[in-house]
């Protein structure tokens, strides 16, 4: 008998069955650690410390997890309209340098906190921008979004790539980057928060940042579940042919969805831009909005699942910095395996467990 | 130097850039017309680059290297039809799962074993596929128009390279003029329709998986120890999604792929050219708009301005019997 | 004093035969002549230095040194942060009480390997194929090129530079290519200046037999009897200066700028390559490092003005 | 000839039993065929005769049970080993890759070696044998998707025989037949069987049975119900079997008084995503207060031009007015608001989001009015609270409009979506299928909405492939064959008269 349409309860579909896919990707990044001839146990510890050991460490992570609040809110916004948005990366690429022209512009004349609410939208709209050409390939070509942000990945590569070596590098300097901004381009560190819990941030770039992504959380889920937009988002994400049928009209849904998304990739910007360096740096993002991809799959979509996981990504972020440090045959590219096992254990192989689960569970309860 | 032997460096290096775009999307083809999307592509063409530099920097055999540079394509493409066959996961999901994986992989691998920064040693030039010349190419050199590209764009290329432009007749022939290929095309447009004629969907889709990580396997190695003569972190950097660019472009069929592999590669090359040099009227292009240019083209392909693709249908949906 | 060294590599890895190595070998110098451990971290991407090079200040090392222009944000964040720490970074400039900066005078050692392979090419046409696209990187060639010239003043420089962005230094298929293509233009002594991806132009020069000249480290041994000489410019030497100072309490912030004359850079000579270069060669790079030396021939710096002259 | 001729039996199937996660399929189901006959199969939508089927063709697994070929117990792993025990199946959908040609379809699985070039020969010989033989002919090189429905059926019958099947199991063939194809079919179906083939005909049809099964077995609602000689049984009989009551098979309903025109259609013409022309320059008029049905066999173009008047397809030409407006090219919401509310025939696809709590679905369509939130907001309170009040009075159980969706059975979603068009209390009600799938309790209580509407004034317009349904709700009947409306008949017109206007021989 097939398993797949026997419900469970809420417990078991939103935590256990996450929580076993976890452990299962650890399990196999473990291995890994274990074949370059490490004790992965060893290294489990380092990167906890690493990442919650001390206040400066929780701060790290912190900073980190707000980029991927922001990634990960990005790709869960488009998953309801049943788009993947592979893009989030070259979308928050691009913000940064809305964030960037709005800190340049004004941080010689106002204080932060006038800058800030420019800069948010100036992240947000050059984030929407790079998201509306597939968007509007999508909506109007019918071309596969997947493939098209791919390649606006690129594009936006590129295209940063020209502005910053050609165009907004310092004469006479060698990195690509824009000047350091005033402190009328840069947003305040979050030091009261770290110290309320009796740390120290010291040197960690944890900022004001955070708290708009928390914002942005509630925000999407007041926009998901609370309105009439969200819940033709998901009807069109569920059944494009129910939306069809109750009008919800197709083209404009993806567009208004994406915008949304590559709006809230793009603010992502704000954190490493305006929070840590204070600059607009060639490839600042990282692969944080590869990491968003994980971070809604393991979330399961939902702002609070995403604030958790983006939280556990952070600790992995900087835990693994830490480690790599102590442990340097343990490179930093070994988050990026663990990440690529969390998507595919937490993302493609989602259902592996279930007919087992539901087996034990029907025994459990004594069903039929 | 004349605008003539300019076309014949051109197309060299298209010839060479366009080889491992070929074999990854002939790998496409074969996964695809099966019904299964395979974004994973980059991430084997990687996995199988790192596998064949290892084995070739350690026995010195470059054949070797081919041989790990396939066996580890086709295990990933196992987990992915693991993921998307077996367990009907997403199989855009699994395809990006796995490209994390074996960008993260190679790197901690490589580093662990080489201290390279993620590179893998120097291989040997036992263990690479070096050039052949073809016979009379020195010859011929001096005949006029073919002389040149004989010697220059035919001959001088290494084994794979024949290998995959051989591949383009082989992959249309097994596809169009074998059971397999009746069936695999088949599958990828309507699975209940290979099921109830009493053949195994899973089977099925699982040999054209393995016959994609076969192709893509060369394609890794191609990038390693042909073209190369080391694995390098994230070497092949986009390819993978050009390929899958250009198997849309063109709409599924081998050879079609194989031009459209010719044309990307080319623009790579002569983006390559064109570095530094002003074009008149405009000045220096600037080398960004080159490297964009595959995927801004691309982009144009898929929004339909050039005709419309039809996928095969049953495309990127997992089978299922029972809801 | 108590020294506790650390250094930090670019991002082309440790054993990248090249930059990176150099600047392990001066350390391992320094260990075998003290017997003081050091501590070393090879990051792997760009955004990596600024926590290693914090990390190691964090904990009490001293001196930490970075090689690689890539951390001179990073360098003056951290630097800022412990004053009392000694840093040293490499090609690039930090303008801080407590960081050395060392620069080395690429255009004169690149002048030097310019006019072997001015001497060497029968062709008259010699290329360059250079890293990321940086002023520093601009510099070598501009230096090259006017060797070139001084060996044969109607010679053709073909210049190619791999990319734009960190990855231009680990592209050796792209740099495989761009030779290629120089060479099908006529070239036949190609220079890479391009950290990890002149391995590929090195490669390619080989297999189709004609002559390269490697950067930063000895790379005549990579393919003996096809490279005809590397520029080295001793990293090592920065390194090892660097921790040797702190040792003896002699070090020095500021700006020091390394050249032909402090043995700085160089020109390579081995047995890997003692056939390549004739004597009359020998004569005459030896002649023009002399000159350099004088002050009687100057090499133009490219970023002293960001534009070459020929 | 065959009933008395061999009563070996050709199949048993012994205690089957079948559950789709919730739904409990087949529950214990016994069947036995005799060799050389025609067994049909009826029971209502959802009964489980296509599951059944599916089982012994090796399809579905079954939980439990044995099947018996020929006396002997095999176990049916796969089609494969289905195929190799003799049994052939055409499918309700049918199975077949639409961009190969017929030739390719028919080999696919039987191709007669590794490479192709020998099997095509060999095929084509047997194609033209099996011409030859039973009168099913049909252009090995054509492309199938550019087959009519009939032909694609003629192939999925050539790949069974092809494969040499003695039992042929066809899942309602002829849902997608007009009478005269269907004819031809039974004509091929009585050759078949006194070459000694024993088939399974699968519909919810009794005129078909009546007309050319030997024995007939009703299933209903998962269990097989009773088996009966068909000379021995009346079509009153088998109904009552099927539904498991008396059946009324007439609605009560009074005189209609149309008013004015309320929707009118004038020279509509409406093609498919290919290009196909599916409605062809239509015209029809719905009054206030009556009820217009369309009949047709599905796929002649009822469901575009449904589609059409509701907004969700863009016509290519004509005008669609609704109370006197030019509508066409409207959208579906604005419709709404303009009074027009739709119950579409398929409420899993479109009329339903299944994955959705009931209170959710309760609003689709109708979600930005104004009763239901305030601004950009929903109001879920009101939501829920006006989702309770219709299920009160539709009856829709369990009485949870926190309940997922797909957990209801069929019959109460269909009630959630009449619920939602009908309390809207629009001016123009457009509906397709209402009772497809539908328990006969259900049924009546549709039945007696769609009247109720009438009778308020509305302007119904009504479309369904059950012939019988068209019959005992409408007051003017139009009959579609080909996109076009070949005729008009008044409520009361004969099944005879109805079926060749169906098959666009009469007018
Ligand atoms: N693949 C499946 N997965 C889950 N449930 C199924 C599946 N196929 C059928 N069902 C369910 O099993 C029950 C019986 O379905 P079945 O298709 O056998 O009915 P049927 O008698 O053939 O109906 P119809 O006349 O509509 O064809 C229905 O409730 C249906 O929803
Ligand atoms: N897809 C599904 N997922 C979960 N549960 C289902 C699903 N489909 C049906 N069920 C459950 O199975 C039961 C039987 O469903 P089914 O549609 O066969 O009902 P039914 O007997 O045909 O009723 P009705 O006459 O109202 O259509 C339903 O009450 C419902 O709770
Ligand atoms: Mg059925
Ligand atoms: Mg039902």
């Amino acid at each position: 008998m097939s398993t797949a349409s026997v419900p469970l309860p809420a417990w078991i579909n939103y935590g256990v069955i996450p929580l076993l896919n976890l452990v299962l990707a650890f399990f196999f990044s473990g291995l890994v650690v274990w074949a370059i001839g490490e004790n992965p146990f060893e290294a489990l510890q380092l990167l906890l410390i690493g990442a919650l050991g001390r206040g400066e460490g929780i701060g790290f992570t912190l900073f980190y997890t707000t980029s991927f609040i922001f990634t990960g809110l990005s790709v869960a916004v488009a998953i309801h309209a049943g788009l993947f948005n592979i893009g989030s990366e070259g979308q928050a690429y691009l913000g940064g340098l809305g964030a960037a022209l709005v800190a340049l512009s004004l941080d010689h004349y106002v204080p932060w906190y006038v800058t800030m609410p420019f800069a948010v939208i100036g992240a947000a709209l050059f984030g929407a921008a790079c998201a509306a050409v597939p968007a509007w390939l999508q909506a109007k070509r019918g071309s596969h979004i997947v493939i098209t942000t791919i390649m606006f990945n690129f594009i936006v590569s590129s295209l940063m790539n020209y502005v910053l070596v050609r165009v907004l590098i310092v004469p006479g300097k060698m990195a690509p980057e824009t000047r350091t901004f005033l402190p009328g381009g840069q947003l305040p560190k979050l030091d009261w928060l770290i110290s309320m819990f009796g740390g120290k941030l010291g040197a960690a770039p944890l900022n004001f940042s955070f708290l708009i992504a928390l914002v942005m959380c509630f925000l999407v889920w007041v926009l998901i579940w609370r309105t009439r937009l969200g819940y033709e988002m998901r009807t069109l994400g569920i059944s494009p042919s129910a939306a069809s049928y109750a009008g919800i009209p197709y083209a404009k849904i993806v567009m208004i969805t994406m915008l949304i998304s590559g709006g809230l990739a793009g603010m992502m910007a704000l954190n490493p831009v305006m929070g840590a360096s204070a600059r607009l740096q060639i490839e600042f993002v990282g692969g944080a909005g590869f990491v968003g991809i994980a971070v809604s799959l393991m979330g399961r979509n939902h702002p609070v699942g995403i604030i958790l996981s983006a939280l556990l990504f952070g600790i992995l972020y900087q835990g693994g910095a830490e480690l790599s440090f102590d442990m340097p045959k343990v490179t930093r590219d070994m988050i990026v395996v663990i990440q690529g096992m969390v998507i595919l254990f937490a993302g493609a192989l989602e259902y592996m467990l279930r007919p087992a689960i539901v087996r034990f569970y029907q025994q459990a309860v004594g069903g039929k | 130097m004349d605008y003539f032997d300019i076309l014949i460096s051109i197309l060299g290096s298209a010839i060479r850039l366009s080889v491992p775009l070929l074999f990854t999307a002939l790998a496409g083809l074969f996964s695809e017309r099966a019904g299964i999307f395979d974004i994973g592509l980059e991430g084997k063409m990687l996995a199988s680059a790192f596998a064949s530099a290892c084995v070739a920097y350690w026995t010195g055999n470059a054949w070797l290297g081919l041989l790990a540079g396939i066996g580890i394509s086709i295990v990933f493409s196992l987990v992915h039809g693991f993921a998307s066959i077996t367990n009907r996961g997403n199989q855009i999901v699994s395809g990006v799962a796995l490209n994390f994986v074996a960008a993260g992989l190679t790197i901690v691998l490589g580093q662990a074993w080489f201290n390279q920064g993620g590179r893998t040693g120097q291989v040997p030039p036992e263990g690479r596929f070096s050039s052949i010349v073809l016979p009379g190419a020195d010859a011929m050199r001096e005949v006029p128009i073919i002389g040149p590209l004989y010697a220059n764009v035919i001959s001088g290329n290494n084994i794979l390279t024949y290998i995959a432009f051989l591949m383009v007749p082989v992959s249309w022939w097994v596809l169009y003029r074998t059971r397999f290929g009746l069936r695999l095309r088949a599958v990828g447009e309507n699975p209940g329709a290979v099921d109830t004629a009493g053949i195994s969907v899973s089977w099925l889709r699982y040999r054209a998986l393995i016959v994609a990580g076969f192709l893509c396997g060369f394609s890794g190695t191609y990038l390693a120890i042909a073209q190369s003569a080391a694995f390098i972190n994230n070497m092949s950097a986009g390819k993978g999604y050009i390929a899958l660019a250009a198997l849309i472009f063109a709409k599924w069929k081998p050879v079609p792929v194989m031009l459209a592999c010719l044309l990307f590669g080319f623009l790579d090359a002569f983006a390559n050219f064109m570095q530094g040099k002003s074009v008149p009227l405009v000045g220096e292009v600037p080398v960004q708009i080159f490297q964009a240019l595959p995927y801004i083209l691309t982009c144009v392909l898929l929004a339909g301005f050039i005709g419309i693709a039809r996928p095969p249908k049953a495309g990127g949906v997992p089978y299922t019997k029972e809801r | 004093a108590e020294v506790k060294p650390a250094l930090v590599y670019g991002t082309g890895g440790k054993f990248d035969k090249s930059f990176n190595e150099a600047a392990f070998a001066g350390a391992e110098q320094f260990k075998k002549e003290t017997g003081i451990e050091f501590r070393d971290f090879e990051p792997t991407n760009d955004t990596q230095g600024e926590q290693a090079i914090r990390n190691f200040a964090s904990r009490g090392f001293n001196p930490v040194v970075a090689v690689s222009f890539a951390w001179t944000s990073a360098m003056e964040k951290v630097a800022a942060e412990y004053p009392d720490t000694k840093f040293a970074i490499v090609d690039s400039v930090v303008d801080l009480p407590n960081v050395r900066s060392v620069l080395y005078k690429e255009e004169e050692g690149s002048y030097l390997v310019g006019l072997l392979a001015g001497m060497a090419s029968k062709t008259g046409k010699v290329g360059f194929i250079g890293g990321m696209d940086i002023p520093l990187i601009r510099k070598f060639g501009c230096g090259y090129v006017q060797g070139v010239k001084a060996a044969k003043a109607d010679a053709q420089v073909f210049q190619n530079m791999t990319g734009t962005t960190g990855a231009a230094w680990n592209d050796p298929v792209r740099g495989g290519e761009l030779t290629k293509n120089q060479i099908d233009q006529g070239a036949d002594v190609i220079y890479a200046a391009a950290g990890a991806t002149g391995l590929g132009v090195l490669q390619t020069a080989a297999d189709n037999k004609k002559l390269s000249i490697g950067v930063d480290s000895n790379q005549n041994h990579l393919h003996p009897g096809s490279v005809l000489t590397s520029m080295v410019k001793r990293v090592d030497l920065a390194v090892y200066n660097a921790f040797k100072d702190t040792k003896d309490d002699k070090f020095s912030a500021g700006i020091q700028a390394l050249g032909v004359k402090e043995d700085g850079v160089a020109y390579a000579l081995d047995d890997n390559n003692k056939s390549l270069i004739t004597p009359e060669m020998k004569t005459a790079v030896e002649k023009a490092k002399a000159e350099i030396i004088s002050g009687a021939v100057k090499v133009h710096d490219y970023m002293s003005d960001n534009s070459c002259p020929n | 000839m065959s009933l008395d001729s061999s009563n070996e039996p050709a199949i048993e199937l012994v205690g089957i039993d079948k559950r789709f996660g919730a739904v409990h399929a087949n529950k214990n189901i016994n069947l036995t065929v005799a060799k050389g006959s025609i067994h049909g199969i009826i029971g209502e939508n959802g009964a489980g005769k296509s599951t059944l089927m599916s089982i012994l063709y090796g399809f579905y697994h079954a939980d439990q049970g044995e099947i018996r070929i020929s006396g002997k117990p095999i176990t049916i792993r796969d089609s494969q080993a289905a195929i190799a025990a003799g049994i052939g199946m055409v499918h309700q959908h049918f199975m077949l890759v639409e961009n190969f040609t017929v030739l390719e379809n028919v080999m696919l699985g039987a191709e007669g070696g590794q490479l192709l070039r020998k099997g095509v020969a060999s095929t084509r010989q047997e194609l033209k044998r099996l011409e030859d033989d039973y009168g099913l002919e049909v252009d090995p090189d054509a492309v199938i998707e550019e087959l009519p429905v009939g032909s694609q059926q003629r192939v999925e019958i050539l790949k069974a025989l092809y494969r040499g099947a003695e039992i042929l199991i066809l899942d309602e063939p002829t849902g997608v037949l007009t009478p005269a194809e269907a004819d031809h079919l039974f004509k091929v179906l009585r050759v078949l069987r006194d070459q000694g083939k024993t088939i399974i005909l699968i519909t919810h049809k009794l005129r078909e049975i009546m007309a050319i099964t030997d024995t007939v077995s009703v299933m209903r609602r998962g269990e097989m119900v009773a088996t009966r000689k068909t000379a021995g049984t009346t079509v009153e009989e088998l109904a009552e079997l099927m539904v498991g009551r008396r059946v009324l098979l007439r609605v009560e309903k009074g005189e209609a008084k149309p008013g004015k025109v309320l929707l009118s259609v004038t020279n509509l013409t409406v093609k498919d995503s290919r290009g196909v022309t599916m409605v062809d320059d239509v015209s029809l008029e719905v009054r206030a207060g009556e009820i217009v049905g369309i009949a047709g066999v599905a796929g002649n173009g009822q469901s575009e031009l449904l589609e059409a008047i509701a907004g969700i397809r863009k016509p290519a030409s004509g005008e669609i007015f609704l109370d006197g407006k030019p509508v066409a090219g409207v959208g579906p919401a604005e419709l709404r608001s303009l009074g027009l509310a739709h119950i579409p025939e398929d409420r899993h696809h479109m009329g339903l989001v299944l994955k959705f709590e009931e209170y959710e679905n309760s609003i689709l369509g109708y979600h930005r009015d104004q009763r239901y939130g305030r601004g950009a907001l929903l109001d879920l309170d009101a939501i829920r609270k006006d989702a309770e009040e219709k299920i009160a009075k539709y009856d829709i159980r369990p009485p949870n409009p926190r309940l997922r969706t797909a957990n209801f059975s069929g019959g109460n979603q269909q009630k959630i979506v009449v619920a939602r068009e009908i309390e809207r209390d629009p001016n123009v009600l457009i509906i397709g299928q209402p009772t497809r799938g539908v328990d006969i309790g259900a049924i009546e209580f549709i039945h007696k909405r769609i009247i109720e509407m009438r009778d308020a004034g509305k302007a119904v317009l009504l479309v369904s492939v059950e012939l019988d349904e068209i019959r005992s709700l409408s007051d003017r009947i139009l009959v579609m064959f080909a996109g076009k409306v070949v005729g008009e008949k008044s409520g009361e017109a004969g099944e005879q008269t109805l079926g060749l206007m169906m098959a666009g021989i009469a007018a």
